[in-house]
């Protein structure tokens, strides 16, 4: 038997589908997308429906299908986590010029180093980039068209994982930052800032 | 005692905090963040000029402890001087440069960013952590590959594959045939070794190496080598060549007897 | 926070506990046994009957809760186990040894493991006159009449039928490939290595 071997039989109807997918997130420890469900379901499946209907019956369960970037996973609902101790894994406290960095690119992204120096006004050490780069909370961006090409620095789908974010747009005190203008990149007076770009893409 | 003294205390304290605690700063930017939080202002409304001269305060009573102070704590000092300077002599019209009103904005734009990055850095941190406080799947069920593998050759190759096994020698390296060649740096070690065998004329051609001495090419390669290395046996004065005639019998012998 | 804390509070409903032994059992690595679960169940907690409850709500559902030997655990649904497999299928190139020593086959067939060894210069491995026999494109002819009666080697129907041939003698000969300019080319660069295989074609 195989996944393609739906395709020769009839769509199984979305109640089927919706099992499907949650055997296939179930399966699985990290997120899938969309496009990875699709793929092991047979031809002509909806899966979007079938997430739909399957996050609404696990709503107020012990277990929640969450989206996380791109992807979908189940994840226990964050009030039962004191019944894990077991689980927990001991981390590391991250050091506030990390936190302070991961917060930067976070909600600055995309951004170079010199951008982050700039806001943190001391300069960032590689192990800081490195070790947030390890733990595959970050990872390079596109290149800045500006002179140098410097590289940019964006969070991954494991940081939104890992802090159950949909997506970067759900990172906490996002408006408010915002609607206060303190994303906006404003060149110190007297300089032309070569990297100031937009603060948001 | 008094409240104005209790805060008093509590001020010199935080001060003197400041100081001892300089290398748990991250930086001189966040040392006058710390400062501004003293003032209990909203940081747009902040004295920027009451903040540089805590900042010059700091820096002096820092280095009067003969703490070492990082260059960028001294580069910001300097600024911050050049800076109060310029909030308090009036403006020059004809000098282009940004008023000083506009880089103490931007300082207090700096330390408003700053401060809305650590609030917000704490919110983060404050969320519920996957591993911490949410939990993936503990038992993954891997996802198995079954890999079939075919194996593909169009007739081309085939042809192709035959043809190349055909032409090889066509392509091979080119090796010089070196078996028909004897070196004279063989034959001289050779005569070397055979010099006391020549007690009496002995004809050249006895001292040819086995299976060199039959016709063709290889005795030909033979004598030729063997010749040149009596030829350099007797600048060596360690041997005698002869010859009676034109094409006779080379002849040589030990010189040392 | 931790699991203790939940004993200065009453039981909570058995649809609490239900969650909370959906979690449990959600991040564990292992089964956990009935006790195991009642030890990180709020005391007065009835882990049996949260069990129970549970196993009805994933009735028909694509995972099941199940008994594995003495202890308790999620699996996706026997029926759906097809899903956690991905059928893959990878076309490779035959590697040049393969090839030539086919092209051997097809050309001075019936021929001897020796005879091809001759002709290409170097030894065959029996892997590679396996691996042609399992594709189906060679088989065992009849033994030689000769000292030692070695067994041949000849091409099959499935060999001609792959390449369009109605007969082995439809190869071209060496005149003609010659003619082809096949002679004159030297082994073209792609095919020197005799591993080289496109992973995906």
């Amino acid at each position: 038997m195989s996944g393609t071997l739906g395709s020769l039989f009839d769509t199984p109807p979305l109640i089927e589908q919706q099992r499907m997918v949650e055997a296939i997130l179930f399966a699985s420890a990290a997120p899938l997308t969309l496009r990875e469900i699709a793929e092991r379901l047979p031809k002509g499946a909806d899966p979007e429906a079938a997430l739909a209907a399957l996050a609404t019956h696990y709503e107020g369960r012990g277990v929640h299908l969450v989206q996380v970037g791109e992807g979908w996973a189940f994840r226990t609902a964050a009030d039962l986590g004191h019944l894990m101790t077991r689980e927990q894994v001991e981390t590391r406290r991250l050091s506030r010029a990390a936190t302070e960095t991961l917060a930067i690119v976070a909600y600055h992204q995309p951004v170079t180093r010199a951008e982050i120096e700039e806001i943190r006004g001391v300069s960032v050490s590689k192990g800081t980039l490195d070790h947030l780069m390890e733990l595959e909370w970050i990872q390079l961006g596109r290149r800045r068209q500006s002179p140098g090409r410097p590289v940019t620095f964006v969070v991954t789908d494991t940081f939104l994982d890992h802090f159950g974010l949909a997506s970067a747009r759900d990172l906490p005190g996002l408006s408010e930052l915002r609607a206060a203008g303190l994303l906006d990149s404003r060149p110190t007076p007297g300089t032309a800032d070569p990297d100031a770009a937009e603060p948001d893409a | 005692m008094p409240d104005d003294q209790l805060q008093a205390i509590a001020e010199r304290r935080a001060a003197e905090a400041l100081v001892v605690d300089v290398a748990g700063f991250e930086g001189p930017l966040d040392v006058l963040l710390t400062l501004a939080r003293t003032q209990r202002v909203d940081l747009r409304q902040i004295s920027v000029l009451a903040l540089a001269e805590q900042y010059l305060g700091f820096v002096a009573a820092a280095r009067r402890l003969r703490i070492e102070l990082a260059a960028d704590y001294l580069v910001m000092a300097a600024w911050l001087a050049y800076l109060k300077s310029r909030l308090l002599l009036p403006p020059d019209p004809s000098a282009d440069e940004p008023s000083g009103e506009d880089l103490a904005a931007h300082l207090a734009f700096q330390l408003e960013r700053l401060e809305g990055i650590r609030r917000v850095a704490a919110m983060l941190m404050a969320r519920d952590q996957l591993g911490r406080d949410v939990f993936a799947r503990g038992a993954p069920e891997t996802l198995s590959t079954r890999r079939t593998v075919t194996h593909e050759a169009t007739l081309l190759d085939v042809m192709k594959a035959y043809a190349r096994i055909k032409t090889k020698e066509a392509f091979e390296p080119f090796h010089l045939r070196r078996e028909a060649v004897y070196t004279m740096e063989d034959a001289l070690e050779r005569m070397r070794s055979l010099l006391g065998t020549a007690q009496h004329w002995s004809e050249l051609a006895a001292f040819l190496p086995e299976g060199w001495d039959q016709s063709g090419g290889r005795r030909r390669a033979a004598v030729a080598a063997t010749f040149a290395a009596a030829l350099e046996l007797v600048r060596d004065g360690a041997l005698e060549l002869r010859q009676d005639r034109r094409f006779g019998p080379i002849e040589l012998k030990d010189r040392s007897t």
